[in-house]
């Protein structure tokens, strides 16, 4: 019996999702061991043109990473739907448009007038004789799941070990979760948090810090010393390696099944601490959470409800 | 644009007071224009900020919250609760290029039939200036 | 989306309340194209008994387990509604209301834009109902006492009405003595019944009722719970008199080191003078004095010879050093009578009250013709002279955009009360300036009639001022009323003796704190606002808590009486009901799901959500829960849902509306 | 409160000028600065707001205007009239959006910004509220002992369109004047008609309206009369020879408010502008003389 083929592929990313794999470390041989990889190309050197020769629904899973930014990450998006009989996006950028996705706060025209000034591009340029073709790119960036269908998500900036490890035991068993289903433990990370028992019963905050401001309590529950983490909020499954690290959960395994729009439902929780029922005061400890497009929808933003800002 | 731009506002307010303020408006027969859809709560505290997202993002031109006065509210203070949520939310409207005309937490009470009128006036008069709040076609399709 | 949901849809003309503005055919048709929709028929009106059973009727014959009836607004009819579909053999909150009448039809104009609001209003509902879980209401026991709050006429009467039908009653007055502002009148109209010969037999009564426990000269600071079980703190303010000990000879009065009253005595709004310990009036309940610590020389200086304490001797029911007491109480019902205050007629300088000795308020009046008054019910003068001539001003602080814009409903009648009892007792000349003469109660037009009778002047006019401008010799030393009498079309200029101001009804001064003691709601002049203005007009939003007298909005004795004993009967029927049906809309954690960030703890104003340290999981106590929702809007993540109020109840909500057909 | 944007107006020019010299007087010794508004012109007031309203409500828009420029938000008016005008005129624009349209468009043409949202105070009202007649009290330094005088507001500070106190009876003169050691008494003609123009269109009604309030006046044992109003002060003042009946001679000083504080809080009677009083003038100088200033410990 042939074993199962199974696909890599990245869009609008950073590698760490790729490197996320290697960090199996000698559990990547276990599923070398298991699978048939037929593309990936940050390791190996198959070309598209391998793909398209190959016959549709061929490909068992296909992992995909990053957000979709262009007309590219869109052709390959398509392709491998097509060529994977189940495709799973795979980190925070698939799951949810993911770091990326904060150029959805902005428009495109003036991000590339802040990146290139005057000199935008050119789709089309002559090199050393050749004719070079760059891909467009889209008006805003997108969640996997809006260009094509996906089974599943692997969350995670980028996905844990353990997770992933997870995830493949269960896609590759004769029994796979329903379809849609995010691979990660459907509570919130204040669950699996090594500071949870100093978490205080009754959470008000009456002042809220910056990280770089303070030097945070090692021990303690760090929204209870008023630094914004979003664990409350946040899937668990990470096994709270940023609140090991002694900083505050940002969010990139987004929401739990129950919620719809990550961001807004972080603000809310963060919003409903602060310790006040005065109209100014409250404005006051809340002014101290910088940035809020940029703290609650960290990594959501192409996912959300909204999906871009109207600038 | 073919016809003439009418505003769509969905208003979530609180069953004790604002809900009960645009009873009061109906009952002595005010009249106000027709582009608010009322949503009722038990609270101003149930506001989920995703319930404002959802709303802007299936092409609600405003979104109007309404509660009870500070001090006033059934619930003892559940207004003050949408008054924290509200005032990080507002700030991430902005950030989402959403005007602030377009997003209003006003304190309506039950008896505030004619404040509840002046309010809507004023908002529809301020959103209809404003123009459609246009989101990409795919969002309203998703 | 549930699979095999039913719906039936129905839309109410309301006569043409709603047909008259809202093309209901169309929104009834309309209706009938929405997924899920079975039947969608309109109906005149719709809470109708046939309206109902159309409902029941449908039901059984189409198989429905959903409804949505578009009408009027949810708090006139929910319930009606909820017990039609209850009755048709559905879970009643299987049912969601549109409200097509308050917030459509009455407050637009333009038919085409209602109707498409309607159907706006409607699909939502639809795509809502749908969603929606079968629930059980809940239940509560109804503790048996009742508070009652404020001792005039309408505490009184409910008081007694209750402890008649067997209730213990907690009688909770301000003041040193129950009676209020009815105490204080000679007579009442238009019968001219003495007011202390019908009250003070009640007065009586109260105090010897074994199920009265009166508390006089004490007020309620606090209040907490629910119905059917208010836990009330209640602050009895020391009299320095044990009113156990007291017989009520009232030696020690006559026995202060005061021989004859020096400081303003409240009880005759100042036109005389109390000691500093007295009785506020001779049929006062409790019959036992009070010792003001403001003017009692043994409070501002300790070195009093405290005759009053000599004078009770063997008693020692006088005791000065007596402490403020608090009590607690576990009440099922609260009915609040705090009554009204005067307007004070000041805030009118056009008037002169205050500057010109001779303008009187009609309070103040009411104690000069009363026989127990402060002139033994002589109508005099400050300087002792009877009046030969006096002008009664209506609508003081009432119908006055300047002040009060309300009419305050009783000023007509006591005015001419009074200008009947002041003529009786001086034959002077009396002019009553009015706007409009308002007599709308069982025998007043009789008895105005009887006034024009008598002789009394009426000019249809708002009185101008009140000056001592003498324009010639003949007004020196009069108060001139200035006057357009619209009747005679002239401005006129009518010299009187006295000027007598028909002051309006007010709410309390603290009726804003009162109100948010009780958890109540004001109508925009700050009386208290009743739940529904026709149909449940002592009711509150607050369950288990009543409304009587005047602190409702103004109303005369009969009207009072006739509400305190509505409010008594509300309270007796939850009380012999035992318990009360509350709405299943409480919050509930899945406890599976929650990841214990005690996010919602603190949030909590009635601290019903129990967080278990052990296993860090919140949980709600469902009796505590009021239903307010807003830990469901904080849980992040998404782990408490509102029943009736469910997120996706609410997104399908939210989406329907904007949905375009 | 240090300093008031301030606008005189042209009676504080003409006819009324004791009134300007004595509210500077005033405010010098109270150490609040007084701006006069650069650039004022005619506040709309008289005729042309009998010909022509919208003329009008721009003039006043522009000063309006010229306030909001100018950078605060309070704008002093003492002169009734002028104050009148510009209330008027912020009460029409914020009613009447064909107006407000009318005066926007005219105001910025002028290059100014709208000046609805300027407080058009009364020196009355200002002094009341910001300064309080506790603080008055403490500020005297001169004991009056001149007689008692009638507080007489006049019709335009009051009503319809200001603030300054009850429409209908006002005590607030009163109140500042009392707490200045000068002794006021109850007055029931304090905002009755002074004539207004009719002293110069229909004598014989005008000077009957100040015979009356006059009258009223000596009637309440006042030996002189506090007005807030050029018009006023200048109508009672200046027909008093004419007005008595038959063996009747009217000689009561007419004086400002201004005149009386500013005494009383040790301006130089030279500072005030006694010396343009018409009626009273031997009283007037009797009163004010030159009396050493008690220093405050």
């Amino acid at each position: 019996m042939s074993k199962p083929k199974v696909a890599f592929y990245w869009c609008a990313c950073c590698g760490g999702c790729d490197e996320a794999v290697l960090d199996l470390a000698e559990g990547v041989l276990d599923v070398v061991e298991a699978v048939d990889i037929v593309f990936w190309p940050v390791a190996l050197d198959f070309k598209e043109s391998d793909v398209e020769a190959m016959e549709d629904g061929s490909i068992a899973v296909t992992f995909i990473n990053g957000s979709v930014r262009d007309s590219h990450h869109r052709e390959m998006a398509h392709l491998l739907r097509r060529k994977s009989q189940t495709v799973v996006a795979f980190g925070s950028c698939a799951h949810m448009g993911g770091v990326p996705g904060l150029a959805n706060g902005f428009s495109l025209e003036s991000m590339l007038q802040a990146v290139y000034g005057d000199t935008p591009p050119q789709p089309r340029s002559r090199v050393n004789g050749h004719e070079l073709e760059l891909p467009v790119l889209d008006a805003e960036v997108s969640a996997l799941d809006r260009v094509i269908p996906v089974e599943y998500y692997i969350p995670g900036c980028p996905p844990m070990p353990g997770i992933i490890r997870e995830a493949l035991g269960q896609l590759l068993s004769g029994s796979p979760p329903p379809r849609g289903t995010v691979l990660a433990p459907d509570k919130a990370l204040c669950e699996e948090c090594p500071r949870r028992e100093t978490k205080p019963e009754r959470l008000q905050v009456s002042e809220f810090k910056r990280v770089p401001a303070v030097a945070a309590d090692p021990e303690k529950c760090l929204l209870a010393q008023g630094l914004p983490c979003l664990g409350s909020a946040t899937r668990a499954g990470c096994n709270a390696v940023c609140i090991e690290g002694n900083m505050p959960c940002t969010g990139c395994f987004g929401p739990t099944s129950r919620v719809r729009d990550f961001g807004a439902k972080a603000l809310s929780a963060i919003a409903s601490v602060a310790d006040s029922n005065d109209a100014q005061e409250i404005g006051r400890i809340l002014s101290e959470v910088a940035d809020p497009l940029g703290t609650f929808y960290r990594y959501s933003l192409p996912a959300s409800l909204m999906a871009r800002s109207r600038k | 644009m073919p016809e003439a731009f009418e505003p769509k506002i969905v208003a979530i307010f609180c069953n004790w007071c604002t809900y009960l303020a645009a009873d009061l408006a109906g009952t002595s027969r005010l009249k106000y224009p027709p582009n608010i859809r009322v949503v009722r709560v038990m609270c101003s505290g149930r506001v989920d900020p995703q319930f404002v997202m959802d709303a802007f993002a299936n092409g609600a031109d405003g979104v109007l919250l309404g509660g009870c006065h500070p001090g006033d509210c059934h619930y003892q203070e559940g207004n003050y609760k949408c008054l924290r949520r509200y005032e990080l939310l507002r700030r991430l409207l902005d950030q989402m290029g959403i005007e602030p005309e377009r997003f209003r937490l006003e304190w309506i009470s039950a008896s505030e039939g004619e404040r509840l009128r002046a309010t809507v006036d004023d908002m529809v008069a301020k959103v209809r200036a404003l123009g459609p709040l246009r989101l990409p076609e795919e969002v309203k399709a998703s | 989306m549930p699979e095999g949901i039913r719906i039936g849809v129905y839309t109410c003309h309301c006569g043409t309340n709603i047909a008259g503005i809202i093309d209901v055919k169309d929104v009834a048709a309309y209706a009938a194209t929405l997924p899920n929709v079975v039947v969608s028929r309109d109906y005149k009106y719709m809470c109708s008994d046939p309206g109902q059973d159309l409902v029941q009727q449908d039901i059984r014959e189409h198989n429905l387990n959903r409804i949505v009836v578009a009408s009027c607004s949810p708090h006139l009819h929910e319930h009606t509604f909820r017990t039609a579909v209850a009755a048709g053999g559905l879970n009643p909150f299987w049912f969601q209301m549109v409200n097509i009448r308050e917030h459509a039809s009455w407050v637009h104009l333009d038919k085409a834009a209602a109707t498409l609001k309607a159907r706006d209003l409607l699909r939502a509902a639809v795509r809502r109902v749908a969603l929606h879980r079968e629930l059980e209401k809940g239940r509560v026991d109804i503790h048996p006492d009742v508070l009652v709050v404020g001792g005039g006429i309408a505490g009184i009467h409910a008081a007694l009405t209750l402890a008649n039908a067997g209730k213990h009653v907690y009688l909770v007055e301000r003041e040193p003595s129950i009676g209020g502002h009815m105490a204080k009148f000679d007579k009442t109209f238009p019968t001219l019944d003495c007011a202390a010969c019908i009250l003070t037999p009640k007065m009586s009564s109260v105090r010897a009722h074994k199920n009265i426990t009166l508390w006089s000269y004490s007020e309620v600071t606090q209040v907490d719970g629910y119905v059917g079980n208010y836990q009330v703190t209640v602050r009895r303010r020391p009299r320095y008199i044990d009113e156990n000990l007291c017989s009520g000879c009232l030696e020690c009065i006559e026995a202060c080191v005061y021989k004859e009253g020096k400081f303003r005595d409240e009880f005759d709004e100042g036109l005389s003078k109390r000691k500093p310990i007295y009785i506020p009036f001779p049929q006062a309940v409790p019959q036992v004095p009070v010792v003001d610590p403001e003017t009692c020389i043994q409070f501002k200086s300790g070195k009093c010879k405290q005759t009053c304490v000599a004078a009770c001797g063997e008693r020692h029911a006088v005791n000065l050093t007596m402490e403020e007491k608090t009590e607690q109480i576990d009440v099922g019902t609260i009915i609040l009578s705090t009554g009204f205050k005067t307007f004070d007629a000041h805030r009118a300088p056009e008037y002169g009250y205050g500057r010109y000795p001779n303008v009187y308020t009609a309070l103040e009046i009411e104690r000069l013709v009363n026989a127990s008054g402060p002139t033994g019910g002589e109508v005099v003068l400050r300087d002792g002279r009877r009046p030969k001539s006096v002008g009664i001003i209506h609508c003081v602080g009432s119908r006055d955009e300047k002040t009060n814009r309300w009419c305050s409903r009783v000023c007509c009648m006591y005015s001419l009360k009074l200008a009947h009892l002041v003529k009786e007792h001086t034959d002077a000349e009396i002019f009553n300036f009015y706007i409009d003469m308002r007599t709308p109660g069982k025998g007043f037009e009789e008895f105005y009639q009887k006034l024009r009778e008598e002789g009394v002047h009426f000019v249809r006019g708002r009185v101008a001022e009140v000056t001592d401008w003498a324009f010639d010799e003949s007004e020196e030393g009069s108060l001139v009323i200035r006057v357009e009498d619209t009747l005679a079309g002239m401005v006129r200029r009518i010299p009187v003796d006295m000027v007598v101001l028909a002051t309006g009804l007010e709410p309390q001064p603290d009726a804003q704190e009162v109100r948010r003691r009780f958890n109540l709601t004001c109508s925009t002049e700050g009386f208290f606002l009743e739940r529904h203005p026709k149909l449940a007009p002592v009711s509150t939003f607050t369950d288990g808590i009543f409304l009587a007298g005047a602190c409702q909005g103004p109303k005369d004795i009969p009207d009072t009486v006739a509400q305190a004993g509505a409010a008594a009967s509300e309270a007796l029927a939850l009380i012999d009901a035992g318990y009360i049906e509350t709405e299943p809309n409480t919050a509930v954690v899945d406890e599976e799901h929650c990841s214990g960030c005690s996010t919602c703890v603190a949030l909590c104003p009635y601290s019903a959500i129990d967080f278990n340290t052990e296993q860090r999981k919140a949980s709600i106590n469902q009796a505590k829960c009021k239903g307010c929702g807003t830990c469901v809007a904080a849980c992040p993540s998404g782990s408490i849902a509102q029943n009736l109020f469910e997120d996706d109840e609410i997104f399908a909500e939210i989406e329907g509306i904007l949905t375009y057909a | 409160m240090t300093s008031f944007n301030y606008f005189p107006g042209c009676s504080l020019s003409g006819t009324g000028r004791a009134y300007d010299e004595s509210l500077r007087a005033l405010f010098r010794r109270l150490e609040i600065g007084l701006k006069e508004l650069e650039d004022w012109n005619c506040c709309g007031a008289t005729s042309y707001m009998s010909i022509d309203e919208r003329a009008a409500f721009v003039l006043s828009g522009r000063n309006l205007g010229l306030a909001r420029q100018a950078g605060e938000d309070d704008l002093m008016v003492p002169c009734a009239a002028c104050y009148l005008a510009l209330r008027k005129t912020q009460h029409y624009t914020g009613q009447y959006p064909e107006i407000a349209g009318q005066v926007r468009q005219s105001v910025e043409a002028a290059g100014l910004p709208q000046g609805n949202g300027v407080r058009v105070r009364h020196p009355i009202e200002a002094l009341y509220t910001e300064i309080g007649p506790a603080r008055i009290k403490k500020a005297v330094v001169r004991k009056w002992e001149g007689g008692k005088v009638a507080c007489y507001y006049g019709c335009q500070i009051v009503r319809p369109f200001g603030d300054v106190d009850d429409p209908h009876y006002p005590t607030r003169m009163d109140e500042l004047l009392r707490a200045a050691g000068i002794p006021t008494v109850d007055f029931a003609l304090k905002t009755k008609c002074c004539g207004g123009s009719l002293t110069g269109t229909t004598p014989e009604v005008g000077k009957r309206l100040n015979y009356i309030i006059l009258k009223e006046a000596l009637r309440k044992s006042a030996a002189a009369l506090a007005t807030a109003c050029p018009l006023c002060q200048y109508n009672l003042d200046a027909y008093q020879r004419e007005m008595g009946g038959p063996g009747e001679r009217f000689d009561i000083p007419i004086l400002y408010f201004s005149q009386l504080l500013g005494w009383a809080l040790g301006a130089e009677p030279k500072e005030l502008g006694l010396k343009r009083q018409i009626a009273g003038r031997k009283l007037v100088r009797q009163w004010f003389q030159e009396q050493e200033v008690a220093t405050h410990a």
